[in-house]
């Protein structure tokens, strides 16, 4: 038998020699535990300490950056967050009772690995964030970045990863509403997948994850506990005591959406029956950071008898059980005379649930094993107060000459060439058609999803009563953040905003996933500290709160990092949704607007990219201003009824924004942009190309409502151009192209299916 | 005709979701006697004419790359399928093996 | 008129059919898969969604849950069935309809607006239609290719079971283009496609599903 | 612990798009040899003890009542793992069975 590493032992044995190196603890690190406990750690609180301080865990490199963003005013366009930064996942007022909770998370290196599993228990992690706030989960997006797309890695990474999404969100009745999927040398070997989710809750509903009340029972309830996730734990096994050796440990997570599905709406049922003092999710660092979140949050005091963890792998020794990820399990808070109505839910769901102790007032994490402490620590110290770097930052060196190898060096397509550069932008990995992939996910169960892909946003009804909706999107050109970080995760904001914008909602929040290189590289944490800089700023100037994010660190091949690639999700409110406005020209005879000013930035672009393989210069410039000035004027149209439809401009121009608002119905259109060339100061070719910026292109249906526009642009401070009239089988550009739109629907469509349809 | 079998796990320590579900689903047929169930491929690859080692290595080759996922599975089971295994017979009364 | 709609654990279409119903004029009643009680309804749906995680087998296990064994005693007797989705999956694996789904013919999720016609309108669920008119109803499923033996096939279409048929490109491979069927009495449907889906101006791509509800609750009428 | 495998495959007559996509990745593996490939299902039971002949009986229930769909799926075998099998231990090199 092995001999158990109590708090008692570890007092009699101070000198141990402890593995704390091999779980990634550095000496200091080390020391200030044995400090905080006044002895040596147990190998459980070991176990504990290293994962809960672990980058992963404790944001360790990032905090320091991020708690700018909890300077920024807590409130939205609409009044205060109900929960920000901090809890599981930031909670805002939307009205009538309403409140909002979403995030955005990565799970890029697990689904590098296993790519369906990886990004199913992506889903998974989020979902369970979003539950743990109290509400119930109504949407996902994802996010994804890949290598480049004729890379046989990414024929193994794209197919699985996509499965694993739709096979575990489509497996939950979410409907996936949006995501972004993108190409680029950068992520090979690093893709990224970050999986967003959008919760909704009355606002007595909210949850908070803290452990209070001395006396309420602590319960654990979901899925029993195996071996995942705990590959950095076999260190332990090897130093500890056990004859024969442990079995084998997963090193990959298997996700089971059934169960979570079930586990969703036994807690909707046990919130309904208001059994849950406090509740919180296992998913990074499992049981560890449940029970010492839960307590640091609440009164200070925990105590839980370990050895009452239903297990699925009886051969777990007690620090695994702590450390371990098994996915799709909860934890309450719940009051004594509540647990018999409590059981009586989790029964009814076949959920097995189990009282492992208690809420204390000693101020003390205390874990038993059998009868005898293995862990007894001060909670803070272990979720809150870990160790936190301000680490070393150096702007690149090879920054200048970056910047300085701007686009004016690429042939610019003459007017007679730019029927075919569209053709091939639309062809291109990152602006072509990705239906192969979204019919893969369903957008339709709950029965509220008014836009999905290919939509700007996200558009969902959140109260069938009133049509109350919320719409939301995710952005991020990793280019742009490559060449300056912090116009990077600016534009990235813009762009978010601006695709919320144009369906009529009123931007609200912010949410980000901030994908990055090592953080032990200067150069590194320089782009990620201009980052956070950027989106703190953005954020003040529009007048919007980041709530929740996520920070994904290590993305880096040897010494090449990707993209800095800053994620952002905005989140905004709709009062009807029935009146929101998609993309696309629906009808013939329609008068096309439109919006904003064109400058020539064509640097970072889709253009230079796709068509040249060239990325150099300096992004295009951030406007704020306009940005806020646009989604004003949208807000004001759509609810004016006026606007028939409308469709940002971004990634690929002008040029992208009329082939898709084509391509979307199949009506074609006839345009003249001189008005936009001689008012802009730009030739055809940047009017059609440029990604400038705070513009979209809308159409009306009549005179009345185009007089009714060009008043609200005028006094938004919106620049209108009227540049011509839906209809027809073709897009015609005066004196640039014309090309069929079923043309362009052969080039737009074929692309992803050549690749990816076996 | 020559056939051979390839039979895939999940390795012991990965969670089975299916198994787990057909394991609480077998009470309800009245049959406890199951105390656990784990769920798992099974391939059969033809080849023409007789099963030679050749073939059985590289069925041994495909089960390794293509059948299985290393990461979560393992090969259990390469073989020939030999004709008195009562192979794609269905197995039907109390004479059947 | 009241029509139930079963939960089993891991439905996920079961709110939605309830709204459905309620807004074509019926009256919702929710029924619980561990509960041998049907609650007094004049016909039951059972839903979509991937009840036990669709393990095993589509369906398969629902079909041994407390509710089924009613169910399938109401059917027999006569009582309006619908199966949508993962119910059709359910029906076939209760034998209450022939044929299986096997897994879509190109092995992926499919999510899309698929067009159909309505081969039969002398079932429970099916009159309000015009024979062979088209309709659009949304398609999403993982194991929506509906097989049988040629016996099976031929009787089906030889009575006039065959009750829709997709249009375009078969999206599963179902045998025959075959969307959904019926038991020979006509009061037990099963399809892949989703009417729950398409009975709201706005959410889905047309108001084609309402007509299944407002079939049925017709025919309770003049039953 | 004893245990009982049953092995469920498709019925011959029935297309098996699993299969057939294993199939055509083959030959882009340079594994040319394999006319057809069929992909079924493999379920391993555990009883507490030995196995005995009531327990072949009711896997055998089991497999013919859940484990299989009799209208696409035949029961080709049930069997007690007897443990000369490489049950579970991962399939290495050439001296592999
Ligand atoms: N991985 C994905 N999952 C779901 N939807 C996606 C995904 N990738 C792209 N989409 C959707 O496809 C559409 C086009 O994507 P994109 O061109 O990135 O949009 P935008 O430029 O408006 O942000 C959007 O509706 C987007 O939400
Ligand atoms: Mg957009």
């Amino acid at each position: 038998m092995s001999t158990l590493d109590t708090v008692a032992h570890a007092g009699q044995t101070p000198d141990l020699d402890q593995p704390w190196a091999d779980l990634g603890l550095k000496e200091d690190e080390y020391a200030r535990i044995r400090e905080i406990l006044g002895r040596r750690p147990t190998i459980a609180e070991l176990a504990m300490y290293s994962v809960m301080w672990s980058e992963h865990c404790s944001y360790k490199s990032s905090k320091v950056h991020l708690r700018r963003f909890g300077d920024l005013p807590q409130t939205t366009p609409l009044g205060d967050t109900l929960a920000g930064i901090g809890e599981n996942a930031g909670v805002i007022d939307v009205g009538q009772g309403w409140a909002v909770t979403f995030k955005v998370e990565s799970h890029n290196h697990p689904s590098y690995v296993e790519p369906y599993q990886g990004a199913a228990t992506g889903v998974g992690g989020i979902v369970r964030d979003i539950m743990a706030m109290g509400a119930r989960p109504v949407a996902v997006m994802d996010p994804l970045r890949f290598g480049a797309i004729d890379h046989p890695d990414t024929a193994r990474v794209l197919p699985g990863v996509v499965k694993g999404i739709g096979g575990y969100g489509n497996s939950l009745g979410l409907p996936n509403v949006g995501g972004e999927i993108v190409f680029d040398e950068c992520y090979q070997g690093n893709p990224l997948v970050n999986a967003l989710c959008v919760g909704t809750l009355r606002h007595e509903d909210l949850h908070l994850a803290k452990a209070s009340g001395a006396g309420n029972k602590v319960v654990l309830f979901g899925a029993k506990t195996g071996g995942d996730g705990i590959g950095g734990v076999s260190v332990l096994a090897s130093e500890t005591f056990d004859e024969g050796g442990p079995t084998k440990r997963p090193a990959v997570q298997v996700g089971d959406p059934f169960a979570e599905k079930v586990l969703i709406e036994c807690c909707l049922e046990l919130y309904r029956a208001g059994v849950v003092e406090g509740i919180q999710d296992l998913g990074g660092a499992g049981l560890s950071c449940a029970t010492s979140e839960l307590a640091s949050a609440g009164d200070g005091g925990m105590s839980v008898e370990l050895d009452r963890v239903p297990l699925r792998d009886s051969t777990l020794r007690a620090e695994e059980i702590l450390m371990s990820e098994s996915q799709e399990r909860m934890m309450a808070v719940v009051a004594p005379d509540q647990v018999d109505a409590f059981m009586a839910i989790t029964d009814r769901w076949d959920v097995e649930a189990t009282v492992l102790g208690e809420v204390t007032g000693t101020g003390r994490l205390v874990i038993t094993w059998h009868g005898e402490t293995i862990v007894d620590v001060p909670p803070r110290s272990v979720a809150h107060d870990g160790p936190v770097y301000d680490r070393p930052m150096a702007r690149p060196q090879w920054l200048d000459a970056v910047q300085a190898d701007s686009s004016a060096s690429l042939p610019r397509p003459g007017t007679d060439e730019l029927g075919q550069v569209v053709l091939d932008l639309l062809a291109s990995p990152n602006l072509c058609d990705k239906s192969w992939v979204t019919d893969q996910y369903d957008r339709y169960v709950l029965g509220n999803t008014r836009q999905a892909m290919p939509a700007d946003a996200g558009l969902v009804r959140i109260d069938e009563r009133t049509g109350l909706g919320i719409a939301v999107s995710t952005d991020c050109n990793g280019r742009f953040g490559r060449l300056d970080p912090y116009a990077g995760a600016q534009l990235a904001l813009s762009e978010s905003y601006r695709n919320v914008a144009t369906t009529g909602a009123l931007p609200l929040a912010v949410t980000d996933c901030l994908n990055f290189g090592s953080p032990e590289d200067p150069e590194v944490m320089w782009q990620f500290e201009r980052a956070v800089a950027g989106l703190f700023d953005a954020c003040l100037e529009l007048g919007i709160p980041v709530t929740g994010g996520n920070v994904s660190f290590y993305n880096q091949t040897g010494d090449v990092a990707i993209h800095p690639t800053p994620v952002v999700g905005v989140l905004g409110v709709i009062e009807d949704v029935a009146k929101g406005v998609g993309a696309g020209f629906a009808h013939d005879g329609q008068v096309v607007l439109a919006l904003g000013r064109t400058r020539d930035e064509l640097d970072g672009g889709e253009w230079a990219h796709a068509l040249h393989g060239h990325l150099g210069g300096v992004p295009p410039q951030v406007d704020l201003a306009a940005e806020k000035a646009l989604a004003d004027f949208f807000v004001a149209a759509v609810r004016a009824g006026v606007l028939t439809s409308s469709h940002d401009v971004s990634d690929g121009g002008l040029a992208i924004t009329l082939a898709e608002s084509a391509l979307r119905h199949g009506v074609g259109a006839s345009l003249d942009l001189t008005p936009v060339c001689e008012r802009d100061g730009v030739d055809l070719t940047t009017a059609l190309l440029s990604e400038s910026v705070a513009r979209a292109v809308v159409t009306v249906a009549d005179e009345q409502s185009l007089a009714t526009v060009v008043n609200l642009a005028a006094e938004h401070g919106v620049p209108v151009a009227r540049v011509g009239t839906t209809g027809g089988s073709t897009l015609k550009v005066k004196g640039a192209l014309e090309l069929e739109v079923d043309a362009m629907r052969l080039a737009h469509t074929a692309t992803m299916r050549s690749y990816f349809a076996s | 005709m020559g056939r051979i079998v390839v039979d895939v796990m999940l390795k012991p320590e990965i969670l089975d979701p299916q198994g787990q579900a057909v394991r609480g689903a077998l009470p309800r047929l009245g049959l406890t006697d199951f105390t656990d169930v784990r769920q798992g491929k099974r391939f059969v690859l033809s080849v023409d004419g007789e099963v030679t080692p050749e073939h059985l290595a590289r069925a041994r080759e495909a089960a390794e790359t293509l059948l299985s996922n290393p990461v979560i599975e393992d090969v259990v089971d390469v073989h020939e399928l030999v004709h008195d295994e009562p192979e794609q017979a269905p197995l039907t009364g109390e004479g059947a093996r | 008129m009241k029509i139930g709609v079963v939960t089993f654990p891991g439905s996920l279409d079961d709110h939605d059919a309830r709204r459905a119903v309620d807004l074509c004029g019926g009256e919702a009643v929710a029924l619980w898969h561990r509960d041998a009680d049907l609650r007094g309804v004049d016909a039951v749906v059972i839903p979509g969604g991937f009840s036990y995680g669709d393990y095993l087998r589509a369906g398969a296990i629902s079909r041994f849950a407390p509710v089924m064994t009613e169910v399938v005693r109401g059917a027999e007797a006569g009582m309006p069935v619908l199966g949508i989705c993962n119910g059709f999956q359910i029906l076939c694996e209760s034998h209450l309809l022939p044929g299986a789904m096997i897994q879509n013919d190109h092995r992926t999720f499919v999510c899309r607006d698929q067009r159909l016609r309505v081969e039969s309108t002398s079932t429970a669920w099916t009159g309000d239609f015009e024979d062979g008119e088209e309709i659009t109803i949304v398609l999403k499923n993982q194991d929506g290719q509906f097989v049988a033996d040629a016996d099976t096939l031929d009787r089906l279409e030889g009575e006039g079971r065959v009750v829709f048929r997709y249009l375009g490109a078969n999206p599963n491979g179902s045998y025959r283009d075959i969307a959904g069927i019926s038991n020979a009495r006509g009061n037990v449907v099963g399809l892949m496609p989703h009417p729950e889906h398409c009975v709201e101006e706005g959410y889905g791509p047309s108001l084609d599903g309402r007509r299944f509800f407002t079939s049925v609750l017709q025919e309770m009428v003049s039953a």
